[in-house]
């Protein structure tokens, strides 16, 4: 018998209730019961919990889970060797990036990121981080910006602009999530970026409104913030990029729409394109006078 | 390597995160082919020169490893962290406990 | 450490590892034992590090989620109110049951917190050993499908 | 901040987006009647919407077609594997093997699985709460066809409309929840 059949057995009450001194005894008695085999665990199991109370206690045990996680996000190693390249003359001009403006002026990253998108006056066009940073390693360092689009996930290129966005919102956390509406090209991409966000397309009808428009909703055991409130918004649009421990590696929210789409059936989104930022734009006003805690650490 | 060493009532605690796929040789690649086992296997943690901490891995350390464990030392201390993987690469940090 | 030094030498006339028993420092001790990670069964790792006849103890705390919403990543937490030389993870139907192992000296406190990977819902093994004797702590622990599955 | 974006700027926004990628092909982005009516929950809860919400939950149920063998009920064991599987029909997918149904994603179904989510309501005990009569089975077909025909804009796929699944894998999932051997009916 397990200590998970045991826990459950016990039922919620006791799990809040008793401490310590509870566990230490089922720790004992684990090893009498180590031979029992797993049909007679199961079958406890079933006639033990009622539906309810375990879906309750699965929530209950994922957090622990996340919990447990949260101290030493591996993210902080994309930051340091972001740092580095940020600080590093590279590419064919053999520059560093300390010119590069994300808003706020040349180089003032405090609290950058969390202004993000909005419109750029010399692009004429309005950015999120990734597509921004794009602007910059082309225009300071050299580096094709089409390279980076090319670039497979997490590889070459864009291997080095996940680490140097890393190193960017780091630097923004805690801050609040402010994002502009007065220039008439943000407003515009807003307006865009909601109708996209409700569009059914493809062979699963599905829009990003199908999964994400709803509170306290989940696919298998993951919550789906809702991305039509502040609060969902802001918890989404706040915790990403992240460190995502399904595969290890550290994910853009270019790169995370990315996924969303693919699992929407739809076609291939152009990295850095504007139905990516206008997605991205949605989410971010959203979530507006929310905490920027990035990067995160996901599933 | 992320080191971080802090010491509080002569209690130094260490938290070391190494960037590393950790590969388990059990793992597919996109073309189907098996991607070749390659982890870390020895990690070792010095103290002023005295060894205080040693772990040793098989492929099922997740990858990016982490690891948190405590000594009894003093701030101003200088770690040397060196670990060693199976295609014997090999990196060495040091850090001062703060 | 004269324990310590009594596996050493366990170890080496087991595999054949080390020359000559007499040379062995302390710190080799540590050298990586390939064997050991490499066996494919729970009892053959208990065996191989002498840890057979492991009984619980209250004295050690094993922390680790119910449920991990992904294998490939489990964090684990193992403490012991003893003092211990050894501590080591093992998870049951893992294709090698031992994860990692991790060596202790008087300075060390009974503590490691680490984090494993999982092929499938298991049983896993905490086992600390102090002053000679092996002891465990099991816990189940669920790896569940995550996202969409595809 | 509320004005509508014209249907050229948005069209422009997804044409130079988007690009095929595998089986993802551009086309998917055409939309039939129901996806277009469904992309505007304004109109949608108009008179005028709700009204056309009704042609089209007409439309798609006069589309549904019965098992051409007669049969409704398979094999559950195979409809636990299908409701398991989210593969499939992604531009990450090659498009050969059947696809997966995804079920667990939304649903919970045999208790025995956690993992599951909860976008469409519980199965568990489907038969058993409901009865195994032939009503409850057409309309478990029907709804596992074109879940649209009940809903104009529910949001579960078109399994059988947009052969998603095939006839097999369809009688299969309706053993899962209807045959009162099946686990979900413990």
């Amino acid at each position: 018998m397990t200590a998970h059949t045991l826990r459950l057995r016990l039922g919620l009450g006791l799990r809040l209730g008793l401490g310590l001194g509870l566990r230490l005894g089922l720790g004992l008695r684990l090893g009498l019961g180590l031979r029992l085999g797993l049909g007679l665990c199961l079958g406890l199991w079933l006639c033990a919990s009622a539906g309810w109370v375990f879906a309750q206690s699965s929530t209950e045990d994922i957090t622990q889970y996340r919990d447990m996680l949260s101290d030493s996000n591996p993210a902080e190693l994309y930051i340091a060797a972001g740092e580095d390249k940020w600080n590093t003359p590279a590419g064919p001009k053999k520059t560093n990036l300390k010119y590069c403006d994300l808003g706020l002026g040349a180089g003032k990253l405090e609290g950058a990121a969390a202004q993000l998108p909005r419109y750029f006056k010399d692009t004429d066009r309005v950015q999120d981080l990734e597509s921004r940073l794009m602007t910059c390693l082309s225009q300071l360092q050299g580096i094709s910006e089409q390279s980076i689009i090319d670039a497979p996930f997490g590889e070459g290129p864009k291997k080095d602009l996940n680490e140097i966005v890393a190193y960017v919102v780091s630097r923004s956390k805690g801050a609040i999530i402010k994002v502009s509406t007065q220039h008439p090209k943000e407003q515009a991409i807003y307006a865009l970026g909601k109708k996209a966000f409700y569009t059914q397309a493809g062979p699963y009808d599905f829009s990003c409104a199908s999964c994400h428009s709803q509170d306290a909703k989940r696919i298998r055991l993951q919550e789906l913030p809702n991305l039509t409130s502040p609060a969902g918004a802001a918890q989404a649009w706040g915790s990403w990029p992240a460190y995502r421990v399904s595969n290890g590696e550290f994910w853009t929210m270019q790169h995370r729409l990315n996924d969303c789409l693919r699992q929407q059936h739809w076609p291939y989104p152009v990295y850095g394109s504007d139905l990516t930022i206008a997605l991205s734009m949605f989410m971010a006003v959203n979530a507006n006078e929310g905490l920027y805690q990035a990067p995160g650490l996901k599933r | 390597m992320r080191i971080r060493a802090q010491e509080n009532k002569g209690r130094v605690d260490v938290k070391i995160l190494i960037r590393h796929d950790m590969e388990s040789g059990l793992r597919k690649s996109q073309n189907g082919n098996l991607v070749p086992a390659w982890y870390i296997h020895t990690l070792k943690v010095e103290a002023q020169g005295t060894e205080v901490f040693n772990a040793q891995f098989g492929p099922a350390v997740s990858r990016d490893p982490f690891v948190n464990f405590r000594y009894q030392g003093a701030k101003g201390d200088k770690l040397i962290v060196t670990w060693m993987d199976t295609q014997n690469d090999s990196r060495r940090d040091e850090v001062i406990v703060s | 450490m004269d324990d310590q030094r009594r596996e050493v030498m366990r170890f080496a006339s087991v595999f054949g590892l080390m020359a000559s028993v007499g040379l062995i420092a302390p710190a080799k001790a540590e050298a990586w034992s390939r064997a050991a990670f490499a066996e494919k069964s729970l009892d053959a790792v208990f065996r191989v590090l002498g840890a057979s006849g492991a009984e619980t103890s209250s004295a050690l705390t094993f922390t680790a989620p119910e449920i991990a919403e992904n294998g490939a990543v489990v964090p684990v937490v193992v403490s012991s109110s003893s003092s211990a030389e050894q501590i080591a993870i093992l998870v049951e139907k893992n294709p090698n049951p031992l994860a990692a192992q991790f060596f202790f000296t008087a300075r060390t406190e009974s503590f490691v917190a680490a984090r494993i990977k999982m092929a499938e819902t298991s049983r896993v093994y905490a086992l600390v050993k102090a002053e000679g004797i092996w002891t465990m702590a099991v816990k189940e622990i669920k790896v569940t499908l995550g996202g969409c599955g595809g | 901040m509320s004005q509508e974006p014209s249907d050229a700027d948005f069209n422009a926004m997804l044409k130079r987006s988007l690009r095929a990628e595998g089986i993802a092909v551009i086309e998917r982005m055409e939309q039939d009647t129901t996806q277009a009516l469904c992309s505007d929950p304004a109109f949608l809860n108009s008179p005028a919407g709700k009204q056309k919400a009704e042609h089209i939950q007409q439309s798609n149920w006069m589309a549904i077609k019965a098992p051409s063998d007669g049969r409704y009920i398979g094999d559950w064991k195979r409809g636990e594997a299908i409701a398991q599987s989210g593969r499939g029909g992604t531009w990450a997918d090659s498009g050969k093997e059947p696809s997966g149904g995804g079920c667990y994603n939304c649903h919970q179904i045999d208790r025995k699985e956690i993992a599951y989510g909860t976008l469409g309501p519980s199965l568990w005990n489907y038969g058993k709460q409901r009865g195994y009569s032939k009503e409850v089975i057409t309309y478990t077909w029907n709804k596992i066809y074109n879940a649209k025909a009940y809903q104009a804009c529910s949001s579960m796929p078109r399994f059988g409309h947009l052969h998603l699944l095939n006839q097999q894998q369809m009688q299969d999932l309706m053993g899962l929840l209807l045959d009162p051997r099946s686990p979900v009916n413990e």
